[in-house]
C-alpha cells in the first residue's frame, strides 16, 4: 500500500465533508418534520388528506432518487420561463437547494413509513388508558405514543439516516462536489480507484459509524426499561 | 439526429426502445428479487447473532452491519467484482488459465446487494423482534417450544407484522439499488454483425432500468423521455409491490387490536 | 485455416458517447469507433468483440484484462499515459466554449490555437477570452482534458461546475444555469442539432493539442506491444487510404482526421 | 364536586354489538354521587364492554351515557355505527372519570411512579412536584413504595394491579370505574382496596366496579347489579343481589361460589 | 407416566435474585404423582418467581430443580449467575410441563383454536387433525367453543384465561404449574376449573397452584404452601394451612379473607 498516496487522497476527499454533512443532516432534519406530518396524515380521519400523502409515498419511495434529483433539477431547468414569472427561479437555479429539496422529499417518504409502522406497534391497551385518562391530540403522542413508536421506529430510522449520509454522493451528478464527486474526480485524474475508494470508503465509514453510536445512545436513553428488562433473548 | 416523437421512440421492436426498456424492467426485478433474498438470508442470521447471548456472535455481526451499512454500496460492488474477479483469475492463472476470468455479473451483483441489504435487514428485524410481546415468547418456551419451531410459529409471524414496514422500505431501496449493478456489467447479450466476410459479434448488456434510460438518453439525446418513462416503470413496480406489502401486513396485523 | 489463427481481441467502447460510441434503439453498440474498430481489426488481421463497459469502471477492467483495448473516445493525456499505452491518434479536433448566441462571447475573433505548436499565441487568445468570463460560471464534463484545461486558465476567474455528462452542461446552459460550456466541437456538433442546442453556438476562437489532448487513441495495456504496433500500422493506413476522413464527415460532418 | 342534583352517571337503553354477536342488549342504569355499584355476571356477559362504554373506549351502538347530567353526543356514521359528536367534549368528561382496566394497561415505557403522576401533570396540568407527593402517598397506601422506580415489566401481578388502582386514584375522579380490581391480590390488599373504596365513597365519589368475589362485592357495595348476557338481570340492595337474588339465573349463579 | 417410584418435582434450596431484590430465600419442596399443590402469599412473595423457576423461564441463582427425578443441569456463567448446561434437556422436560400464566400470555397472531393446537402439532408433532379433535373437545369443557376463531383481542378476561388453561391441557402435561388460573373466573367457572383440576389428578397427573382464593385451594388441593418473603413459611394439608395455620403470620394472612 502506498501511503503517501492514501495521505493525499485523505486530504482532498475530506474537503467534500462538510458538505456532505450539511446536505445529510439539513435534510434529514427537515425531512423527519415533513414525515411525521405524512404519517399523521395517513392516519387522520379526512381520508382525501391520507390520500394525499400516500401519493407523495408512492412516487418518492417509488422512484430512484438520482432520477428524483435529475428530474428536479434538470427537468425544471427547462421550465425557467415559468419558474422565472413565479419568482422561484433563485432556488431552482441553485445545484444545492435542488438536491436539498430533493432529498428531503425523499427521506421524508421513506421516513412516513418508518413512522407510520412504529405508531401501530403501540399496545392497544396502552392508548386506551390514556385515552381513559383524558389524553387525547398532542399529549396522547406526545407523552404516550410518540416515545413508544420511537422505541420501535428507532432502529429503522437510523437505517434511514445512514442512507440519507450516503444518498447525498448522487448530488455530483447536479454538479456538487461532496466526497463521492471528489474521489471520481481523484480516480480520473490518478486511475487510482481502489486507492480512492479505500479512502472515500473509511471517511463514509466513519461519519456513519459515529452516527450509529450515536443513535444507539439514543436507544438506550428512549428505552432504558428494555434495556433493563429480562428480554425475551435472554429467556431460556 | 432528428428529434423523434414520444411514440416513435417508445416503439416496440428495432425502432423503438420500449422492448428494451421492457426487458430492462425484468432484469431490474430479478436483480431486485434474488438480491432481496440474499439479504433477508443474511439479515436473518446477522439479526439471530445479536441477539443471541453470544458477545462474539453479536461483535461480529454489530461490525457487519457498521461495515455494510457504512461504506456505499458502488464501494461494495467493486470491492466484490474486482476483487473477486482477481482472486478467480490468480487461481486461474495458478491452474493455467489465461487472461481475464469474470465473475458473472450477475450473482456478483445480487450477491452484493444481499450483502448490503442484510445489513439493513438484520436492523429492521432485530427491532421488530424487540416489539415482540415477552410474555408470548416465554409461553412458548414453557411449552418446549425452543428453535426453529418457535422462530417458525411464534417469532416469525410476529416479526412479519412488526418489521414489514420497515422491510417493505428495504425493498424499494433494492428495487433501485440494482442500478449499481450496471457498473460492474449484468449478463451479456450477443449480437453477430456481418461486415463482408469479417463477422463481429457486439456485445450488450441486458441493462437495468436506469442504466438504460441513461443509454437511451445519450444515444437519442433526448433524457426526459427516458427518465419519466424509467420513472413510469418503476412505478408500476412499485405500485405492485406496495399492493403485495399491504395485503401481507394486512395478513400479518389479523388479530392486532387498532385503536 | 487462417481465421482460427487469428488473435481474439476484446474492445471495450462506452455505448453512451453519441456520435462516437452508443446503444441505438435494437441494443446494438453503434458510432463512428465501432465503424472504425471493425476498419482497424480487418486491417490488423484482428478477431475483434466489441464490449461495452461503464466509463468509471474503463480503466481498471483494461487493467484487470477484462478486455484488451479501450476505444471509447479517449484523448492521450500525459497523465493517462502513466498507466496505459495509447496507439497513434485516429482522431482530432478543436475544443471551445459552447455558448449561447445571445452571448457577449460570439463576438469573439475567430482562429485556431494549438497548443502544442504555438502555446503563447494560444494563451494570449485565452487572456482576451478571461476578462469576458469574470464572475461567471463555465460547465464542463468532470475526468476529462476539457476540465483540466479550463481549471488551469479559468480557475479563480469563473465558477467552474462539474458535470458527468456533456448533455447535462447542454442543458444547463439551455436553462440558463452557465454560461458557457467547455467542449470538443465534434460534441458540440452533436448537440446544435438537437431541440435543447438549437440556440447554441461555438465562441469562434478554437484550441487544439497541448494539454487538451493530443488526439483520441486506442487505449492498451502498457506489456501488450504487439497488440499497440498492429493497431498503430491500421491506423495509420486508416488515415493514409482515407477511410477515417470518410467515416468522421459521416458520423461528425466535420473531418476528424489527426494533422501530424 | 359534581352537582348533587344531577346523578353522577345514568346509562339508558345502552346497546353495543361486536359483528354478529350482541354484547349489550339495553342497560339502563345510574349511580349517584357516594354511591358504589357492584356489577357481577358470568364472563362474556358484557361487563367490561358496559364500563368501556361509560368513557366510550366502546362507542355504543345505541342508547346514551350522561355523566354528571351531561349527556355525550353521538352522531351516525357513514356506513353504520356511531361516532363521536365532538371529541372534546369526551376529552373533557374522562377527565373526570378513572379506570382501572382488567389488564392493567399500564405503559410500559414508564416507571410505577411516572405512571401515577404522567395523567396528573399532562392531563389536568398539575404541578410535577405536587403530583409527585401525592403519588408517593397513594403508592405508599397500595404498599408499593418500594417499587415506584420499577418498570411494569419488573413488577408482579399483584403489583401492577396495585399501581394501576394507584394510578386511576392520582386523578382523583369523581365516577371511578374498576373492572376487576382484585383479581390478582391476597385477601389482605382486597381488605386495603375495601378500605380505599370506602373512604372514597364518603367523600361523595361514586363507584362503579366489576367483580367475581362475592364477599367483597357485598361489602363494598351499596347496589348490586347482576349483569346477563347483555341485560340487567337483577338490581338491588347488595344482601339481596348478593343474598337472596330473586331471578333463577342470579340464583344459580351466587350459590355456586366457594365457600370458605 | 413419570416413573411412580420418583417424585414428579423435586426443588430444593432454590435461590432467586433480582439485582438487590432476594425474591426466593431458599424453597424446598416436592410434589409426587397426583398431588395437587396449592400455593398461597402475599403479592409479592415470589409465588410466580417460584413457578418460572420451575419451568426454568426464570434462571434460579442457587439450588436444583428435578423433574421426574431428572436434575436440570445449569453451570456458572462468566461475570455472575448462572445458565443451562445444555438447552435441549430443558426442552425435553417442558414438553412435560404446562403452564398457566397470570397475564395469560395468549400467542395474539393466533385464533383461540390455533392457540390450542399449536403446541401440540409443533411441537410434540401430532397430527393436525387428532390434535384439532382433542383442542375443541377441551375448548367445550370450558366454554369457548363459540369464540375458538376469536383473535386473542376479541374475547374477555375470563375467555382468555379460559383459552390459556385450554392451552396448557391440551399439552397434556404430566406436572401443570398454574399462575392465579381462575383470577378472572366467576364463581361458576371456578367450580368448573375445579372439576377439571381434579379429574386430572385423579388421572395421575401433578399440579402446583398458584391461588389467592383460599376457598378454592383448600377445595382442590392435596397440600398447602404458605409462602412469605420467599420462604416456606407453612406447609402442610389444607385444612391446616387454610384453617389453622401454626405460624403467625400465615393465620394472620388467612384470617383477612373476606367470608361470604
Ligand atoms: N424482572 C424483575 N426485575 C426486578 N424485580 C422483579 C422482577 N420480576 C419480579 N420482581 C420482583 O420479585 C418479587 C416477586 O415477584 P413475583 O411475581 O414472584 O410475585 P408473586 O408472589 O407472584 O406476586 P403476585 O401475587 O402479585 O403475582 C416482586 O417483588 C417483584 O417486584
Ligand atoms: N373486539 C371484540 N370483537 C368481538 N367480540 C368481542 C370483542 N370484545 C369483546 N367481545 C365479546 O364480547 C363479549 C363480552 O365481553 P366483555 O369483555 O364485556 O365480557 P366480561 O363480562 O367483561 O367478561 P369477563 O368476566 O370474562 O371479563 C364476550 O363474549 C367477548 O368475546
Ligand atoms: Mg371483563
Ligand atoms: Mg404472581
Amino acid at each position: 500500500m502506498d501511503f503517501t498516496f492514501l495521505g493525499e487522497s485523505f486530504l482532498r476527499l475530506i474537503g467534500g465533508v462538510p458538505l456532505t454533512l450539511q446536505l445529510a443532516f439539513s435534510s434529514i432534519a427537515l425531512g423527519l418534520c415533513l414525515a411525521i406530518l405524512l404519517a399523521l396524515m395517513m392516519q387522520s380521519w379526512f381520508r382525501p388528506l391520507g390520500w394525499l400523502a400516500d401519493g407523495f409515498v408512492f412516487v418518492f419511495r417509488g422512484t430512484p432518487l438520482l432520477v428524483q434529483i435529475f428530474l428536479i433539477y434538470y427537468g425544471l431547468g427547462q421550465f425557467r420561463p415559468a419558474l422565472d414569472e413565479m419568482g422561484i427561479w433563485w432556488f431552482f437555479r441553485s445545484p444545492y437547494y435542488c438536491a436539498l429539496l430533493a432529498l428531503t422529499l425523499n427521506t421524508a417518504a421513506y421516513g412516513a413509513e418508518i413512522v407510520r409502522g412504529g405508531l401501530q406497534s403501540v399496545p392497544a391497551g396502552q392508548i386506551e388508558a390514556a385515552r381513559a385518562f383524558g389524553m387525547s391530540g398532542l399529549t396522547l403522542y406526545r407523552r404516550i405514543v410518540a416515545p413508544i413508536a420511537l422505541r420501535q421506529a428507532l432502529p429503522a430510522y437510523g437505517n434511514e439516516v445512514i442512507l440519507m449520509i450516503k444518498a447525498t454522493s448522487l448530488v455530483s451528478t447536479i454538479t456538487l462536489m461532496e466526497v463521492t464527486g471528489l474521489a471520481h474526480k481523484l480516480i480520473s485524474e490518478t486511475f487510482r480507484s481502489f486507492e480512492v475508494f479505500f479512502v472515500a470508503g473509511a471517511i463514509y465509514l466513519a461519519i456513519n459509524f459515529a452516527v450509529t453510536r450515536l443513535i444507539e445512545l439514543a436507544e438506550h436513553r428512549i428505552a432504558p426499561d428494555l434495556a433493563q428488562a429480562n428480554r425475551p433473548a435472554e429467556v431460556h | 439526429m432528428q428529434a423523434k416523437s414520444f411514440l416513435e421512440l417508445m416503439q416496440w421492436g428495432p425502432q423503438g426502445w420500449l422492448d428494451e426498456m421492457m426487458f430492462a424492467t425484468g432484469l431490474t426485478l430479478a436483480v431486485a428479487i434474488v438480491g432481496f433474498l440474499f439479504g433477508l438470508l443474511f439479515g436473518t442470521l446477522a439479526a439471530i447473532a445479536k441477539l443471541s447471548g453470544s458477545r462474539l456472535a453479536k461483535r461480529l455481526a454489530d461490525a457487519y452491519t457498521t461495515v455494510f451499512r457504512g461504506v456505499p454500496d458502488l464501494l461494495v460492488i467493486y470491492l466484490f467484482y474486482f476483487g473477486g474477479s482477481a482472486v478467480v483469475t490468480a487461481i486461474g492463472q495458478f491452474f493455467g488459465a489465461q487472461g481475464f476470468i469474470g465473475l458473472p455479473g450477475f450473482l456478483i451483483g445480487t450477491l452484493a446487494i444481499g450483502i448490503v441489504s442484510g445489513a439493513y435487514q438484520s436492523e429492521v428485524i432485530r427491532g421488530a423482534y424487540l416489539a415482540v410481546p415477552p410474555g408470548e415468547v416465554e409461553a412458548a418456551r414453557a411449552f418446549g417450544m425452543s428453535g426453529r419451531a418457535l422462530l417458525w410459529r411464534i417469532i416469525g409471524p410476529q416479526v412479519l407484522r412488526y418489521g414489514l414496514p420497515g422491510m417493505g422500505n428495504i425493498w424499494q431501496l433494492v428495487l433501485k439499488e440494482s442500478a449499481l449493478v450496471a457498473v460492474v456489467g449484468l449478463s451479456v447479450y450477443l449480437y453477430e454483425v456481418r461486415l463482408g466476410d469479417l463477422v463481429l459479434i457486439y456485445e450488450t448488456r441486458f441493462s437495468d432500468l436506469l442504466r438504460q434510460a441513461h443509454v437511451a438518453a445519450g444515444s437519442t439525446r433526448q433524457p426526459f423521455v427516458f427518465y419519466i418513462t424509467a420513472v413510469a416503470f418503476y412505478l408500476v413496480l412499485t405500485t405492485a409491490s406496495t399492493w403485495c406489502f399491504r395485503r401481507a401486513e394486512t395478513w400479518a396485523t389479523r388479530g392486532m387490536r387498532r385503536v | 485455416d487462417a481465421q482460427a489463427q487469428m488473435r481474439k481481441v476484446k474492445v471495450a467502447t462506452e455505448g453512451a458517447y453519441a456520435p462516437w460510441n452508443f446503444v441505438n434503439s435494437q441494443g446494438k453498440l453503434e458510432g463512428f469507433e465501432l465503424d472504425l474498430g471493425a476498419e482497424l481489426c480487418k486491417r490488423a488481421k484482428l478477431d475483434c468483440e466489441f464490449v461495452a463497459q461503464d466509463w468509471d469502471g474503463i480503466m481498471p477492467s483494461l487493467l484487470a484484462k477484462k478486455y484488451d483495448a479501450i476505444m471509447a473516445g479517449m484523448n492521450i493525456t500525459p497523465k493517462r499515459m502513466e498507466t496505459i499505452n495509447f496507439t497513434t491518434a485516429y482522431a482530432a479536433g478543436p475544443h471551445g466554449l459552447l455558448i449561447l448566441k445571445s452571448s457577449a462571447l460570439a463576438k469573439l475573433p475567430a482562429g485556431e490555437y494549438n497548443l502544442t505548436k504555438d502555446l503563447a499565441e494560444a494563451e494570449k487568445a485565452i487572456a482576451a477570452i478571461t476578462p469576458q468570463l469574470k464572475g461567471k460560471i463555465i460547465g464542463v464534463q468532470g475526468s476529462t482534458t476539457n476540465l483540466a484545461w479550463a481549471e488551469k486558465y479559468f480557475k479563480g476567474v469563473a465558477e467552474i461546475r462539474e458535470y458527468k455528462t456533456t448533455e447535462q452542461h447542454d442543458l444547463d446552459l439551455a436553462a440558463g444555469r452557465i454560461d458557457a460550456a467547455v467542449v470538443a466541437h465534434s460534441a458540440a456538433q452533436a448537440t446544435m442539432e438537437t431541440a435543447t442546442g438549437k440556440d447554441m453556438t461555438m465562441a469562434p476562437p478554437s484550441f487544439s493539442g497541448g494539454m487538451l489532448g493530443l488526439g483520441v487513441a486506442v487505449g492498451i495495456r502498457k506489456e501488450d506491444n504487439d497488440l499497440k504496433n498492429a493497431f498503430d500500422a491500421a491506423v495509420k493506413a486508416a488515415i493514409a487510404d482515407g477511410t477515417i476522413k470518410t467515416l468522421s464527415i459521416k458520423w461528425f460532418k466535420v473531418d476528424m482526421t489527426p494533422k501530424s | 364536586m359534581i352537582n348533587g342534583a344531577q346523578p353522577a352517571v345514568t346509562v339508558e337503553d345502552l346497546t353495543k354489538r361486536f359483528g354478529p354477536l350482541e354484547v349489550l342488549k339495553g342497560v339502563t342504569l345510574t349511580a349517584h354521587d357516594g354511591e358504589v355499584i357492584a356489577i357481577v355476571g358470568s364472563s362474556g356477559s358484557g361487563k367490561s364492554t358496559l364500563l368501556r362504554c361509560i368513557n366510550m373506549l366502546e362507542i355504543p351502538d345505541g342508547g346514551t351515557v350522561s355523566i354528571a347530567g351531561e349527556e355525550i353526543r353521538l352522531r351516525e356514521k357513514r356506513g353504520g355505527g356511531r361516532e363521536p359528536a365532538e371529541p372534546a367534549q369526551i376529552d373533557r368528561l374522562r377527565q373526570k372519570l378513572g379506570m382501572v382496566f382488567q389488564s392493567f394497561n399500564l405503559w410500559s415505557h414508564l416507571t410505577v411512579l411516572e405512571n401515577v403522576i404522567e395523567a396528573p401533570v399532562h392531563v389536568q396540568g398539575r404541578p410535577k412536584a405536587e403530583a409527585t407527593e401525592e403519588a408517593l402517598a397513594l403508592l405508599d397506601k397500595v404498599g408499593l413504595a418500594d417499587k415506584r422506580n420499577h418498570y411494569p415489566s419488573q413488577i408482579s401481578g399483584g403489583q401492577a394491579q396495585r399501581a394501576a388502582i394507584a394510578r386511576a386514584l392520582a386523578m382523583r375522579p369523581q365516577l371511578m370505574l374498576f373492572d376487576e380490581p382484585t383479581s390478582s391480590l391476597d385477601p389482605e390488599l382486597v381488605g386495603d382496596v375495601l378500605r380505599v373504596i370506602r373512604t372514597l365513597a364518603e367523600e361523595g365519589r361514586t363507584m362503579m366496579l366489576v367483580t367475581h368475589e362475592m364477599a367483597f362485592a357485598r361489602e363494598v357495595a351499596n347496589r348490586g347489579i347482576f349483569l346477563h348476557q347483555g341485560r340487567v338481570e337483577e338490581e338491588g340492595p347488595p344482601a339481596q343481589v348478593f343474598g337472596q337474588p330473586r331471578s333463577e339465573r342470579c340464583r344459580q349463579f351466587i350459590s355456586s361460589q366457594l365457600r370458605s
